[in-house]
């Protein structure tokens, strides 16, 4: 055994490493002497909150996790549930926010290369992506640059490698200027029997490290980056950034699915956030074995590599298999097939110990579940922030609203050429979104639609999380984040099935910012509970803060959602001259943390709108019910600038308007624009109005004939009468405009 | 009747090229790109994807694949060989078909529905007539075709041109229609004889109606039925 | 008018897709002797004459023409007098 | 071991699509002096010392490293001698 290290040194590493006392105490008692510097590496990363979840692991309890079609829930590389005739379905969604800030495309790019590896090792062809974004306003080059580089690394990755990115949101706010979020969401589809675990097991069995060469990049990148508040002085950290290779990644691909469907593995990892010391531990932990592992075995891509730069090098592009020594020749053959390296790098013992080697000297020598199970757990405090009292108490009603049809119509401009609200094309037109030929509804609808081919059935996808609601009431900002991606599903025609998510917070250390987490889990975990979806995976970052403030609250929903007759999905624009048009749900007055407040009056305030989850479920179930029996023509929820916003996009997207009138008694721009939650506007063919509003009765849901499509305008009576054109030239062209820095948001405020 | 689609590794259009010819109806099968013998094929498709991760110059590595031999030598007997996207880049970079590819103006990649017009051509895997407009998805980086100015008067002069981007109506504006700068509006071409055809669109997407729609499936059949002498 | 020559190339440590891919295409090709392959960036700028001319050029290279997180630049002039970062 | 510099550059009247967007990013950063931006690569390959090394080196950019329909290369040895095409 090395002893590298004293007993003095040896704390004086720990503390450098982000090891709490107690916790490098921890480690003395485990091992029962002075660690090396190996060990203190390893035990560093795996107790680090990214890859430890040692402040929300207890939080994370609440949530609903088992279903009846839940074939793998959370603690696996991904979640997993039946779809039905022996079909699976894997998802999972990650935070790459850190890296990304340092480096926008590589740091999305392999964001997104590592979410993909933990569904192919999962035993599933990824058939996905949606991303989840956040930036500050786009007036300074800086989020420019953040946002182009953030897109184009998700598109050239995706693109690729040939997984279609089929949806995602973004929103800019300042909150987010100092910490861009950059979340990644991967689907694939296997049959069930290929379901497979990243376990190791057998003693004698063989570690096969297949793909790239391990180098220097990333050392300390990733956990130790994600488990730090982020500052001014982030840039020094600049060599750690990896570039991904995603042609390596494509090989990957082919070469795992492969494997795993000849039956030639016993286990299969991906090495991600903590690299081989994350993998090879959390495999053996699962399989109740030892690993003995001999580093001078890695292909190194740098010279004179020390054991522990092996061992937590985060190189992207690398799995890690177990196989047995009959089968190896055959499982390598198969990686020299697809013109990927696989070397043998250690074994499998029954020892339980973790042994690791550089040729015959012993650097680390562990038990091996105390590094991925024996992390601490902490209670962090929690406080109610103070901010919350006045910023709820906040009353809309207090500003100067527009009551005219000329200023009511200059603020539905103002709201639509949003950042926040106009169209996403110029992102998504980056993307490849039909390669594998399953992408039945591409982006820009309410949620997309893939086909599981070969069977009648499809998935319905949305990612949502409106950050400002939760940053006003976490606990229902996060129940609105459920009920959006339920109900954008719904519009789709798809019935959710299970949600992953992905929790970005600050500091857990603050007791305001860890109360704002635990409500939002809370408020998640009563939604899930209350339509019955599960939370099969998922992922949380902290220390999302720049300049010592953290963002909003931003607890993401990527919710996938089931239709059992794929021909029967719904799209959101308006189809037909003489369609009438109907508005389910009842809209209240509900500004407060409205698009409109923001936008026209500059103001992020106000209690969120309430939400009533008996109520919005009874709603989706009703459409849902109209969709099947062949009665809609189209449906959109509203969400973002209310009823207005919403109607003008249904007849941008049809190019046919409509005329309509509102029946509330609310004042003008509150019953435009209010975000009361669980609406849906939906059309339907003359002859069905009366089948449709007597199903909506006979559920006992609220609902309204507003109107009718036709025409080239959208006539709101009394309120708004624009045409088409006019909507469309200021919903458009915002998002390429600010890029280019031909606009800046200011002017959009501006009437 | 029976279709080669060639795997090279990074391609990642192949099994959208064998779906769309088996709802076609059309006999199709992989070829890997170590093979040396494609017999038993009467057509050849390359595919789009990013062969090699395009790392170098999109097609340049593909080119020198074992197979490619067997695909030049089989296109110099007449037999019928189709690029789509990065299979057009595979066919330029091997100099089966004339000019390159730079990357698309503005730099952005486009994944994009767009209209395109028939050209008069001596194309043998269409028979459109010349002026009809189809609607593909095009899905690329380096789309940009260029050729020196002799090359391109020569592809005009032979009925070489295939498709060109163009506005919903068939016409073309006078800035140019092609969203990613490429020269004349270039989005297909042929060689001389007109059996090998590089285009960037992607028809195979738009084969099935139930999930896109139908425009690209004559960019499939037609080679089948000249084949076969109907 | 003056004129520069850039070179672009990753930092060291910094993985090089491209260039690993071009050393297995050129091996497989039959260059055996093929030890390394690194890929960058090869710029010529010209611009016109003006005061503190080569440090704007540094400048262009700093905020758009490298991507200082991840690659290193040289910057020489037409007489051949070099500068890096 | 011997290195050799290879600087691959669009031929004269071929379009520069990264050249010609950098150009007009630096003039929309206020560079106002720019004139022209041309943007190629910049390859750097390590070869095992045997005969013929240097014509093999451009038999390599002949064949992958770069395209002769669009592109034009110079190879740099370690001793400053150049060839091109
Ligand atoms: N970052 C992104 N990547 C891909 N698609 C996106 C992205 N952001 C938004 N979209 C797509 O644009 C459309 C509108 O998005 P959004 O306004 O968030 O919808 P909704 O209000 O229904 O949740 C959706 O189809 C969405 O998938
Ligand atoms: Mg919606």
């Amino acid at each position: 055994m090395r002893d590298d290290l004293t007993a003095e040194l040896a704390p004086q590493l720990a503390v450098e490493l982000g090891l709490k006392p107690a916790e490098y105490d921890k480690i003395v008692v485990i091992l029962g002497r002075t660690p090396t510097v190996t060990e203190l590496y390893m035990y560093s990363l795996m107790w680090s909150e990214h890859c430890s979840y040692k402040h929300s692991k207890k939080a994370l309890r609440m949530f609903p996790t088992t279903g009846p079609y839940v074939l793998q829930g959370p603690g696996e590389n991904a979640g997993v549930i039946s779809v039905g005739d022996g079909w699976a379905v894997a998802f999972k969604m990650e935070s790459h926010n850190h890296p990304s800030a340092i480096e926008p495309y590589q740091g999305a790019a392999t964001g997104v290369g590592g979410i993909i590896r933990d569904i192919f090792t999962m035993g599933a062809r990824p058939i996905a992506n949606l991303n989840s974004l956040r930036f500050g306003t786009l007036d300074k080059a800086r989020q420019r640059y953040l946002f182009e580089g953030s897109v184009a690394g998700i598109g050239g990755y995706g693109n690729c490698i040939g997984v279609p990115t089929v949806g995602g949101e973004v929103y800019f706010d300042a909150a987010y200027e100092g910490n861009c979020l950059i979340n990644a969401m991967a689907i694939g589809l296997m049959r069930e029997e290929n379901l497979t675990s990243a376990v190791a097991s057998g003693a004698g069995n063989l570690v096969l490290l297949i793909g790239s060469t391990t180098g220097r990049d990333g050392i300390g990148g990733a956990s130790t980056l994600a488990s730090q508040e982020f500052d001014e002085k982030a840039e020094d950290k600049r060599p750690s950034v990896q570039v991904g290779d995603p042609f390596e990644e494509k090989l990957l691909i082919e070469a795992c699915l492969e494997l795993l469907e000849a039956k030639l593995l016993v286990g299969l990892g991906d090495l991600g956030a903590a690299g081989l010391t994350s993998s090879a531990s959390e495999m053996a932990s699962r399989g109740e074995v030892g690993l003995d592992i001999d580093v001078s075995m890695i292909p190194a891509r740098e010279e004179g590599m020390k054991p522990f730069e092996f061992m937590v090098s985060e190189s992207q592009e690398r799995m890690l298999a177990v196989v047995t020594p009959e089968l190896l020749a055959s499982a390598q053959a198969i990686c020299t097939k697809w013109g990927l390296r696989s070397t043998v790098i250690g074994t499998v013992t029954d020892t339980r110990r973790f042994v690791v080697r550089e040729g015959d000297e012993i650097v680390a020598d562990m038990p091996a579940d105390t590094l991925a199970s024996d992390a601490p757990v902490y209670d962090p405090a929690m406080t109610r922030p103070a901010y919350l009292d006045e910023a709820q108490a906040f009353d809309p009603s207090t500003l100067p609203h527009p009551e005219t049809p000329a200023g009511l119509g200059s603020a539905l401009l103002r709201v639509l050429a949003s950042p926040n609200v106009c169209s996403r094309a110029w992102i998504y037109r980056q993307y490849d979104q039909q390669v594998l030929l399953n992408t039945l509804e591409r982006p820009g609808g309410d949620a997309a639609v893939i086909r599981i081919a070969g069977t009648k059935r499809a998935i319905a996808v949305s990612t949502d999380c409106n950050g400002r609601y939760c940053y006003l009431d976490p606990y229902v900002g996060a129940q609105i984040a459920f009920a959006e991606a339920a109900r954008n599903v719904a519009c789709a025609g798809g019935r959710p099935a299970a949600i992953t998510d992905c929790l970005n917070f600050g500091s857990p250390e603050k007791p305001e910012v860890f109360w704002a987490f635990h409500e939002s889990v809370r408020g998640m975990s009563d939604a899930c509970r209350a339509f019955e979806v599960p939370v099969i995976s998922g992922n949380v970052s902290f220390y999302n803060e720049s300049f010592g403030s953290p963002i909003y609250p931003t607890p993401t929903v990527g919710l996938v959602g089931v239709l059992q007759d794929a021909s029967k999905r719904m799209t959101m624009h308006f189809k037909n001259a003489g369609d009438v048009v109907v508005l389910l749900g009842e809209t209240a007055d509900e500004l407060g943390g409205s698009e409109y407040l923001s936008t026209v009056h500059g103001v992020i305030a106000g209690a969120p709108p309430a939400l009533d989850l008996e109520e919005e479920r009874a709603i989706h179930e009703a459409l849902l019910a109209a969709i099947e029996a062949g009665l809609v023509r189209s449906a959109h929820d509203c969400s973002e600038g209310g009823v207005a916003v919403a109607l003008a996009e249904c007849a941008i997207a049809g190019a046919l308007g409509a005329t309509v009138a509102l029946d509330d008694d609310l004042a003008p721009a509150s019953s435009l624009f209010s975000e009361t939650q669980g609406r849906i506007v939906v059309t339907c063919a003359e002859a069905d109005a009366e089948a449709l509003t007597d199903l909506f009765v006979s559920r006992g849901v609220a609902f309204s004939v507003i109107g009718e499509v036709g025409g080239d305008r959208l006539v709101i009576e009394e309120k708004i009468d624009t045409s088409i054109e006019e909507l469309e030239a200021a919903w458009k062209p915002t998002l390429e405009r600010l890029v280019r820095g031909e606009l800046q948001s200011e002017e959009l405020h501006e009437g | 009747m029976r279709f080669g689609v060639v795997r090279f590794p990074g391609s990642n259009c192949e099994q959208d090229i064998v779906i769309a010819c088996r709802y076609l109806g059309i006999d199709v099968d992989y070829v890997w790109h170590g093979d040396t013998d494609i017999t038993g094929f009467d057509a050849i498709v390359l595919p789009g994807g990013f062969s090699y991760g395009d790392y170098i110059r999109t097609g340049a590595v593909a080119r020198f694949s074992p197979v490619m031999g067997e695909v030049v030598r089989f296109a110099e007997r007449g037999g019928p060989v189709l690029g789509v996207c990065n299979g057009f880049q595979i066919l330029t970079e091997a100099h089966m078909l004339p000019g390159a590819m730079l990357r698309n103006r503005g730099l952005k990649f486009i994944c994009e529905t767009v209209p395109l017009r028939l050209e008069r051509t001596v194309c043998q895997w269409v028979d459109l007539p010349e002026g009809t407009v189809v609607r593909i998805p095009i899905n690329h980086n380096e789309g940009n075709f260029t050729a020196d100015a002799e090359t391109l008067a020569r592809l005009d002069a032979n009925g070489q041109v295939v498709l060109s981007y163009c506005e919903p109506d068939g016409t073309r504006a006078p800035g140019g229609s092609a969203p990613n700068g490429s020269a004349n509006d270039i989005a297909g071409i042929c060689n001389e004889r007109g059996n090998v055809f590089g285009l960037m669109p992607h028809p195979e997407r738009v084969v099935d109606p139930e999930a896109s729609g139908t425009d690209g499936q004559p960019f499939l059949t037609t080679i089948v039925a000249r084949l076969a002498g109907v | 008018m003056a004129r520069y020559e850039i070179f672009v190339t990753y930092k060291q440590g910094i993985f090089d897709p491209p260039g690993a891919t071009a050393e297995r295409a050129l091996a497989n090709l039959g260059y055996d002797e093929i030890e390394s392959v690194k890929i960058g960036k090869y710029i010529r700028v010209e611009v016109a004459d003006g005061p503190n001319e080569r440090a704007r050029v540094a400048e262009m290279c700093d905020k758009l023409l490298a991507n200082p997180v991840i690659e290193e630049y040289r910057i020489v002039d037409a007489e051949g007098a070099v500068s890096a970062r």
